[in-house]
């Protein structure tokens, strides 16, 4: 019961900051909603026994890219915007895709039952630490990809920096 | 805090939720023990502070508010909570209101991870340290969010300046730890604190000299302090992010700075300088509750003396620019700490091909 | 694990500080860090040295750099008397040459960048003779190329000193594309890139052909000449020696380190650790036995009518390494690793001296304009005409052993194109020494031949670059009497200790000689040597005039050497320019204009029409495109959805 | 398909932020405002505004008779009012054609000198607590309430002192102050040396103060400075030294000169040196003062003395005539300039032949400096605005006047 | 205990609403915003397979995925501001330069 | 850069030589003056707050010459006077404003009968201004307080200005002495 009762206030909660994210004509506003989103998601993974990847939601998301987003709405400074309208005309059309979208994905998991056992269980984490497993598991069988991402950072680094850069008057 | 969630996920029934209700009502206990003691320590630290600058410059500091002074703190506090509250025209009142209650609430809530002494801590949780990293980058939200919301354009120079200075100084800063991370095995503060023991003088401080270095001048950053104080340079922007503040919102401000000073130095007590830890021979012959004791004794003792070196370091330096402060975080303190990993890591490779 | 590993991290730790805080804080003190732990990595090679020959060795890994799947490298090093000979040529030449690089580099803008080059160039050496798999070996090679490339275009704000370092780097890439592959099909033939098993299961795989583009091929011979290809390109043999006289325009210090003491012997290096491979396959050795030869007396030519000092040097340098190619060639990789240990010490000399003579002269490098300097400079003039002996192979001097070496192993070797090459190399010993000559005669003897300000100028360098001079010179006469030859030794009771000190490692060909033909040998060598120099001395001390008499007699021949037998034209003939000229007849004039505009116009124009209404679709809102992408989504999923009911 | 401009890359033009820094702000030393139009940290540009401490002090001299008026001067720079009282003095007597005895020059030298550390103590203070330093300040402070407890132990008076007289002194000093004079400056370089500990050598305030605010040596005379600013350009240029008063011929001091050209920490060092050897004027002139009489024997010009007044009717006539109608003075003009611890400060008077001058200009250096700032402050950031604010060390009594 | 399903609905939900944000808004940063939304959606449903399935494999898809949003972000909002220096605004429907 | 330069910044040497000053510092006795609780007596001739004398028999000394105003460089002084029975001047009011008033003491200098004098009292901040618009009576208050008995005396002795011995006598003058004693 109080699991249920749990899962209900995060999926309650995260809908509805879902939701307040994509409608405020704010987009500061929206992006502290988005803070307290993320903040949810973090605190939900933690009932799923993925403490590091919660921590990593709020460095990563909340302590970075959100801030990232911050800062980029104040560099605008968009306050003549708050004006205008915040939807395309056509939004209805919108709505009934992502209906559709979301009538799909529900369809497609309603009936969905989990049928394998790992070897990582509960108490196996519990045991190793969950930072321990998934480090263990990141630099042995998925070393290759790690060093891929860390190469899409480089590149995402520089070519910020070369998309933002300042072009000197010449 | 993995238990309470095995506690919830696992089948319900009525003991358990007696024992959930018995726990909570400890943890709530635990967390008003530690937000009122630490409060109180951070009201005093600003006495503290004001005493020992002034004795540094020849002055008296503090004196007349009771005894020696020791009711400075509740005089400024009274005095803040009275005065008027000013919000800016066209300020954003929402996000006004909410930043420094932002600010404020990230720094107290890293205090939940410390281990104040063996075996007590609100939370003890195996990712402290990034727990900490997490709590202190909100910091960031409530300083940005403050410069803009104010409308004003020094609070907004002072808070770019700042939410960069701390983005920027968090990388070193984490970068630091990864040394002690990388020795002690663990993100667990009180792992972090055990396995300082095995290591002569029980110090991290001395094997990881150059993370602590590196943490130490981070910490500054990170809080905003002398000589790194550029965003309320009252000399350059009046008083930086919270110019527009006043009266209680302000002290919140004050407080959430001097808050993440502790902490600054709580970290550096736990990681680098052994937190409760101290020589065997001492605890060895003492009950348990007394080693107990004494070792929050020399946790607090050792957390004022990081908190002393930052009054000592603002009583002595000048104020970096702001250029030079982002040179010194990018061009001097990452790859420093990067250093110290690589060094780190090679001396740990080293080590385990001599045993 | 032990303190052989502060060998090569000593090195690294000087780059990282110099690199670090050599901008800010050292700036003009870089140099001590480094030194400080170059001197310490030979303090701690001669250890090295001093145990392998207690009969020590170790074979261990370090760090697990990469482990996936059946794919393991690490970082491991391999100690074993190849090794230990060749960390002692390294960090000799690297201490020295740093030395010397203080008094030569002083006042420069780059000071510290410069020896944090040297460092990192000298920690990727090491790595690279430390190596004890391929991975770490090809790590150290990128990396000494890398430095190479760097140093050479130390002087970037000069545009043939940022071409010449390109040029290396390109001319080094198509080397290493085939070291590359060969190291592939090392670990496809062996499933590993560790020395140890690829050497001990050679033996097995000694006759097994592979189908390589549709010729059945014997494996041993595919990856030792794949890996031949490596060597090739790093020690400048033909054809892709080109790019090294053209590395003369790295700071002087650095031509002597990475040009010609250390990394391009690399390659020889490389072919003597692989020798068992190399052993396995005749066709392989030969191709190396030739390549050497034809290198050696392809570059000696040239040398003797090049003008510019070091790039005579340079040529030496590649002759020279011919000649341990030659060596390795016939299976004498003994005598190869020999001759490149006494080659280290003289060659790094000889180009010391011309940075002596450099830096007196500021900067001139044109032989024709110099003379005389023997009064003014007499320790370069004595340290370089030692050298110029050594190379020559006068008895007694290092040079003389190891030459000698090579020659009586490739005479008496059972190599089929032993006897070839013995006379080439004969040959080449004749011109060697009259090309080293001519450079001495016309730099330091006679008269002065330069402007009255540059005479004014000369003087003799500063103690910090005559002191490696001495020192090297040192090395020049007596790193030779390692390898005193059984000839001579066994009369005087001495052994020929490189060559039982190396035996484990690189064995020893069965020579068929008779000690009478030894001697034949030797004295051939001798007196070709003599010949050479007394030839120089006539030609250039006696009769002055005749060499240009001799030029326009042979004007075509002179032409021929003096433009490097117009290899570099070749090249820009047979590659670039017909890249260019099909690119701009064919692509453009034939292809692009005839058939690809036809189509281009007439197509376009069909489709045109059509197009134009299609366009219609892009409407440059960001909307319509995210609503079409949301659409897809939802067809791939209603696809899916359907077919699980 | 409609005709579009093709879209050139635009560079990306910045709104340039104004911000009004003063005239109330911490760092601006009193009421100077300077308007900053920033591109981020950078300042583009620079505009000082002045004038918000007007009182009219040269249009209220030429209401004043000479004598009158001196006070007037102590409001100029009121930090160092002994110092603008002897150039006050110095020219009018200039006008007048009478000079102090020697004695009364010695302690002229000497409290000028004190002015100057006074002056300088504030000026470090205030520049090392605007980069971030906050202890030399109160250290500082500590010497300079010594000098005033000198002020006022000489004249009653701790700023605004008025100490010296035309033709004099106002009175002779006392020998307790002279002992506790002597004290001082025997212990004030140590002082000093506690400054430097804490600042000269520092990275941090190396790294804020060298390379900002250049000047080199022709633009720092093209803009007309003097002073610290000039002499740290690298020009030897001191009033004291190439056009002496007082007593400063008979002194044996040392220029302090930086390089050419000269930056902040090069002014620093400059003024820094400058109070060691004001330290050592004013040792030498404790040591040689003569003896003698503290005011010149000119009737004419100065105050009879009190007690002759009542008893001596030519010296009540005398009394009556200089304090209401003014000394008379020949008609001619005079200008002459000393150095304070700014710069050179300037009087200029033009006499028409009646007791007050006709036309009173004061050349005041703060002003002077204060127009070059902009000069040093465009290019560089916000944070050196405050460097330079501090390194000009204007006053703005003097500066608007 | 709760099904495993309940969490797929979620991120279904939290997705679609993504989606949804995506389709509508005219604030490019908010759309931008809808595209982390739906990355979340996604971590989601990952970290509920990978806590269900007791694999953690799914955990390090999280990682990853986090690791290119970060990078995504950046790019994107460079991107923005770049846009920005052009047309100075933030509406998509004002930027439709790649109209045919 | 010479290596020793090298060693002090890697260690911070002058940064830690600041602080070894400051450390130091911190066990100074402080200077500060606890100014209203500890207060620190005016020098002997400071420019306070005027007082109007009055003579041996308590009257006041003022003649109503005027020349006090006249120099005044402020214009802060207001005589009114009238001429009495005896054709004497009678002064109605002598008035100063000590708002404007400069304390420069020149009024004390113009005075040929050292009637009006600065007392050595500086606390005398009031709520109003009018409490600094000082009438003859307020004046004459004030020398009771503050110059009663001796003081008076004293304060025309030493510090009326100028005096004969100032043009003339250099018996006693303040002479260089070297390290005055009983100050280590």
């Amino acid at each position: 019961m109080l699991p249920k009762l749990f899962f209900g206030y995060f999926a309650f909660a995260i809908i509805v900051l879902s939701l307040l994210v994509i409608t405020r004509r704010n987009p500061v506003h929206s992006v502290m909603w988005m803070l307290l989103l993320f903040f949810q998601i973090a605190s939900m993974y933690l009932f799923l026994n993925a403490e590091f990847i919660a921590a990593i939601q709020v460095i990563v998301y909340a302590g970075a890219i959100l801030v990232l987003f911050l800062f980029v709405v104040l560099l605008l400074n968009l306050r003549e915007e708050l004006l205008t309208n915040r939807f395309i005309s056509a939004w209805p059309v919108g709505l009934v895709f992502a209906g559709a979208i979301f009538a799909g994905a529900v369809s497609a998991v309603a009936a969905f039952v989990p049928n394998f056992s790992g070897q990582y269980t509960v108490d196996v984490i519990n045991r190793e630490t969950h930072t321990k497993a998934l480090g263990q598991a990141l630099y042995t069988d998925f070393l290759f990809p790690f060093e891929i991402a860390s190469l899409i950072l480089l590149i995402a680094i520089i070519g910020a920096i070369v998309l933002a850069k300042k072009r000197m008057r010449s | 805090m993995t238990g309470l969630f095995e506690a919830i996920v696992g089948p319900g029934s009525l003991d358990y939720i007696i024992n959930l209700v018995i726990m909570l009502i400890i943890i709530l206990l635990k967390i008003a023990a530690v937000v009122a003691v630490a409060l109180l320590h951070v009201a005093y630290a600003t006495y503290f502070e004001r005493k020992v600058i002034g004795h540094m410059q020849l002055r008296l500091g503090p004196r007349e508010v009771g005894p020696l002074g020791l009711f400075q703190p509740f005089a400024d506090g009274v005095k803040l909570f009275f005065k008027e509250d000013i919000i800016p025209a066209d300020a954003d009142k929402p996000l006004f209101y909410l930043a420094p209650v932002i600010f404020f609430i990230s720094a107290l809530t890293s205090l939940s991870v410390l281990p104040f002494f063996d075996g007590f801590a609100v939370a003890n949780i195996n990712i402290g340290l990034l727990f900490l990293f997490a709590m202190s980058s909100l910091g960031a939200y409530g300083i940005v969010l403050s410069g803009w919301s104010s409308n004003s354009k020094y609070a907004f120079l002072g808070g770019l300046r700042s939410a960069s200075q701390v983005i920027s100084y968090e990388i070193a800063m984490g970068l630091s730890l990864v040394g002690v991370m990388m020795m002690a095995g663990s993100l667990n503060l009180s792992d972090i604190v055990r396995a300082q023991q095995h290591y002569p003088l029980g110090l991290f401080a001395v094997p990881q000299f150059l993370g602590f270095f590196v943490f130490v001048v981070a910490a500054f950053a990170e809080t905003n302090r002398l000589p790194f104080d550029l965003p309320e340079a009252e000399s350059e922007l009046v008083a930086g992010y919270f110019t527009e503040y006043s009266g209680f919102r302000f002290a919140l401000f004050f407080l959430g700075e001097y808050t993440g000073m502790l902490i600054m130095s709580a970290i550096a007590s736990l990681c680098f300088l052994g937190g409760w830890g101290l020589p065997s021979f001492v605890t060895a012959g003492l009950p348990v509750v007394a080693a107990k004791v004494l070792g929050l004794f020399w946790f607090l003792a050792k957390v004022y003396a990081f908190m002393f070196f930052y009054y000592w370091v603002r009583a002595t330096l000048p104020r970096y620019r702001y250029d030079q402060l982002m040179a010194i975080g990018w061009k001097l303190l990452i790859p420093l700490a990067l250093a110290n990993i690589v060094i780190t890591g090679l001396v740990k490779i080293w080590i385990k091909g001599m045993v | 694990m032990n303190y052989y590993l502060l060998i090569p991290f000593l090195p690294l730790a000087a780059f990282l500080i110099n690199i670090l805080f050599g901008k800010s804080l050292l700036k003009e003190n870089a140099h001590w860090v480094a030194i400080l732990a170059v001197a310490g990595s030979w303090v701690i090679s001669v250890a090295t040295l001093i145990d392998v020959m207690g009969g020590k060795t170790l074979n261990q890994d370090l760090y697990t750099w990469v482990s996936s799947g059946g794919f393991k490298a690490s970082v491991g090093f391999l100690i074993d008397p190849l090794t230990a000979v060749m960390l002692i040529v390294v960090t000799t030449c690297s201490t020295l040459i740093h030395i010397y690089s203080t008094g030569y580099m002083h006042g420069d803008n780059g000071y510290y960048r410069f020896f944090s080059y040297l460092s990192l160039f000298t920690f990727c050496m090491l790595m690279l003779v430390m190596a004890n798999n391929f991975m770490q070996l090809y790590f150290g090679w990128e990396g000494v190329g890398l430095c190479s490339y760097f140093l050479i275009g130390y002087y970037f704000n000069k545009k043939s000193a940022s071409d010449a370092g390109k040029k290396a780097f390109i001319v080094n890439r198509f080397g290493d594309f085939g070291f590359g592959i060969g190291i592939f099909v090392i670990f496809l033939t062996f499933g590993t890139i560790y020395y140890e098993p690829v050497f001990s299961q050679a033996g097995a795989f000694a006759t097994k052909t592979v189908n390589f583009l549709g010729y059945d091929v014997h494996l041993m011979t595919l990856i030792a000449l794949l890996l031949f290809c490596g060597s090739i390109g790093k020690s400048a043999q033909m054809p892709l020696h080109v790019w090294l006289p053209d590395a003369m325009e790295g700071p002087t210090p650095v031509s002597a380190l990475i040009h010609a003491a250390t990394m391009v012997t690399a390659g020889v290096f490389l072919v003597a650790r692989c020798s068992p491979i190399f052993s396995l396959s005749e066709t392989a050795l030969m191709v190396v036995a030739l390549t050497g030869a034809i290198t050696s007396l392809f570059a000696a030519t040239i040398g003797l009518v090049q003008n510019d000092l070091k790039r005579i040097i340079a040529y030496s340098t590649v002759s020279q390494l011919g000649y341990m190619f030659l060596a390795c060639g016939v299976g004498a990789y003994t005598a190869g690793i020999f001759h490149l240990y006494t080659h280290a010490f003289f060659k790094a000399l000889l180009f010391l001296c011309a940075g002596s003579v450099m830096h007196a002269m500021s900067g001139e490098l044109d032989i024709q304009k110099m003379g005389g300097l023997k009064k003014h400079m007499p320790i370069t003039y004595w340290t370089m005409l030692i050298a110029s002996l050594s190379i020559a192979g006068v008895p007694g001097l290092a040079g003389f052993f190891s030459k000698d070496e090579i020659l009586w192993m490739a005479y008496s070797g059972p190599s089929p194109v032993g006897k070839l090459v013995w006379l080439s190399g004969t040959l080449v010993a004749f011109l060697t020494a009259f090309y080293s000559f001519r450079l001495i005669f016309l730099t330091f003897h006679g008269k002065f031949r330069g402007t009255h300000e540059q005479e004014h100028h000369l003087h003799e360098s500063p103690k910090s670059m005559t002191i490696p001079l001495m020192l090297l010179c040192v090395g020049a006469v007596a790193s030779g009497w390692v390898g005193i030859p059984a000839l001579i030794g066994e009369n005087l009771g001495i052994h020929n200790y490189i060559a039982e000190f190396m035996k484990p490692v690189l064995g020893h060909p069965e020579g068929h000689g008779t000690h009478g033909e030894e001697m034949m040998v030797m004295l051939v060598s001798v007196a070709v040597g003599f010949a050479g120099i007394g030839l120089a001395y006539f030609m250039y001390m006696m009769r002055p005039d005749l060499p240009g008499k001799l030029a326009t007699q042979f004007s075509g021949a002179y032409k021929v050497l003096f433009n490097k037998y117009y290899v570099d034209e070749l090249y820009s003939a047979i590659i670039v320019r017909p890249t260019i000229w099909i690119a701009r007849n064919i692509l453009i004039g034939v292809t692009d204009a005839r058939i690809i505009e036809a189509i281009v116009n007439g197509v376009p124009s069909a489709i045109g029409g059509f197009s134009r209404q299609l366009r219609k679709v892009q409407t440059g809102f960001l909307h319509h495109y995210a609503l079409i992408m949301a659409a897809g989504v939802l067809i791939v999923m209603g696809l899916m959805l359907m077919r699980s009911w | 398909m409609e005709h579009s401009e093709p879209v050139i890359e635009k560079p990306f033009e910045t709104k340039e932020l104004t911000i009004s820094m003063g005239p109330q702000h911490p760092a601006t030393h009193g009421v100077l405002r300077l308007v900053l139009d920033l591109d981020g940290e950078n300042v583009v540009k620079c505009t000082p505004y002045v004038g918000y401490l007007h009182r009219g002090v040269e249009k209220l001299g030429e209401n004043r008779t000479y004598l009158a008026a001196l006070p007037l001067s102590d409001r100029l720079d009121y930090i160092s009012s002994m110092n603008n009282n002897v150039g006050y003095v110095n020219a009018v007597e200039k006008l007048f054609g009478i000079e102090a005895p020697e004695r009364a020059k010695y302690i002229r030298t000497m409290v000028a000198e004190m002015g100057r550390l006074s002056s300088h103590i504030i000026w470090l203070g205030t520049h090392v607590i605007d980069i971030g330093a906050t202890t030399p300040f109160l250290l500082a402070m500590t010497e300079r309430e010594r000098i005033l407890d000198l002020f006022e132990m000489l004249c009653g008076a701790r700023l605004t002192v008025s100490y010296p007289r035309v033709g004099g002194v106002r009175n002779d000093i006392s020998q307790e102050f002279l002992d506790e004079l002597y004290e001082f400056i025997l212990e004030f370089p140590h002082r000093i040396d506690d400054y430097e500990t804490l600042v000269t050598e520092n990275r941090i305030w190396k790294d804020r103060t060298v390379g900002v605010g250049i000047i080199s040596a022709k633009e720092a005379v093209n803009w007309g400075l003097t002073g610290g600013m000039l002499r740290g350009s690298g020009i030897d240029y001191d009033v004291r030294k190439y056009v002496p008063y007082d007593a400063y011929d008979k002194v044996d001091f040392m220029i302090p000169v930086g390089k050419d050209p000269g930056d902040c920490y090069d002014r620093y060092k400059v003024r820094v040196e400058e109070m060691r050897q004001a330290n050592r004027i004013i040792k030498q002139c404790v040591e040689n003062l003569p003896a003698g009489p503290v005011m010149a024997d000119a009737p004419k010009f100065t105050l009879p003395p009190k007690d002759l007044v009542l008893r001596d009717m030519e010296h009540l006539i005398h009394q009556f005539v200089l304090i209401t109608k003014g000394p008379s003075v020949a008609e001619g003009e005079v200008y002459v300039g000393t150095e304070v611890p700014k710069g050179e400060l300037g009087f200029y008077f033009v006499s028409d032949g009646t007791g007050k001058p006709y036309r009173m200009r004061v050349r005041a250096p703060s002003y002077v400096h204060a127009s070059v700032l902009p000069r040093l402050c465009k290019g560089g950031y916000v944070a050196d605005v405050i460097a330079n604010i501090g390194t000009i060390d204007i006053v703005l009594g003097e500066c608007d006047r | 205990m709760v099904p495993l399903n309940w969490y797929l609905m979620l991120s279904a939900a939290v997705f679609s609403i993504g989606v949804f944000g995506f389709l509508t808004r005219r604030n490019i940063i908010i759309m931008f915003m809808s595209v982390e939304l739906m990355l979340n959606a996604v971590n989601i449903s990952l970290v509920a397979f990978s806590h269900y399935l007791q694999d953690l494999r799914g955990q390090v898809l999280v990682f990853f995925i986090v690791t290119v949003a970060a990078a995504e972000a950046a790019i994107g909002l460079a991107i923005i501001i770049a846009l920005f220096r052009n047309k100075a605004t933030a509406h998509v429907d004002d930027m439709n330069e790649m109209k045919g | 850069m010479t290596s020793g330069k090298i060693l002090k910044t890697v260690f911070f040497v002058e940064i830690l030589k600041g602080l070894a000053l400051t450390f130091r510092t911190l066990f100074k006795h402080p200077v500060t003056r606890r100014y209203p609780k500890v207060k620190v007596p005016a020098k002997a001739g400071f420019r306070g707050l005027h007082a109007l004398a009055r003579n041996a028999e308590g009257r006041m000394k003022c003649v109503g010459c005027g020349l006090c105003g006249a120099y005044c460089p402020s214009k802060c002084i207001h005589i009114y006077t009238s001429e009495g029975d005896d054709h004497a001047k009678i002064v109605d009011r002598y008035e100063i404003d000590v708002l404007r008033c400069i304390f420069c003491g020149f009024c004390v200098e113009a005075c040929p009968f050292g009637a009006i004098t600065l007392s050595e009292h500086y606390e005398y901040s009031e709520t109003s201004r009018g409490a600094f618009y000082m009438t003859r009576e307020k004046l004459l208050e004030n020398w009771d307080k503050y110059f009663a008995g001796p003081k008076g005396e004293r304060y025309f002795k030493e510090f009326w200005l100028p005096q004969s011995n100032t043009y003339s006598s250099y018996e006693g003058q303040a002479m260089f002495r070297g390290r005055a004693k009983g100050k280590e």
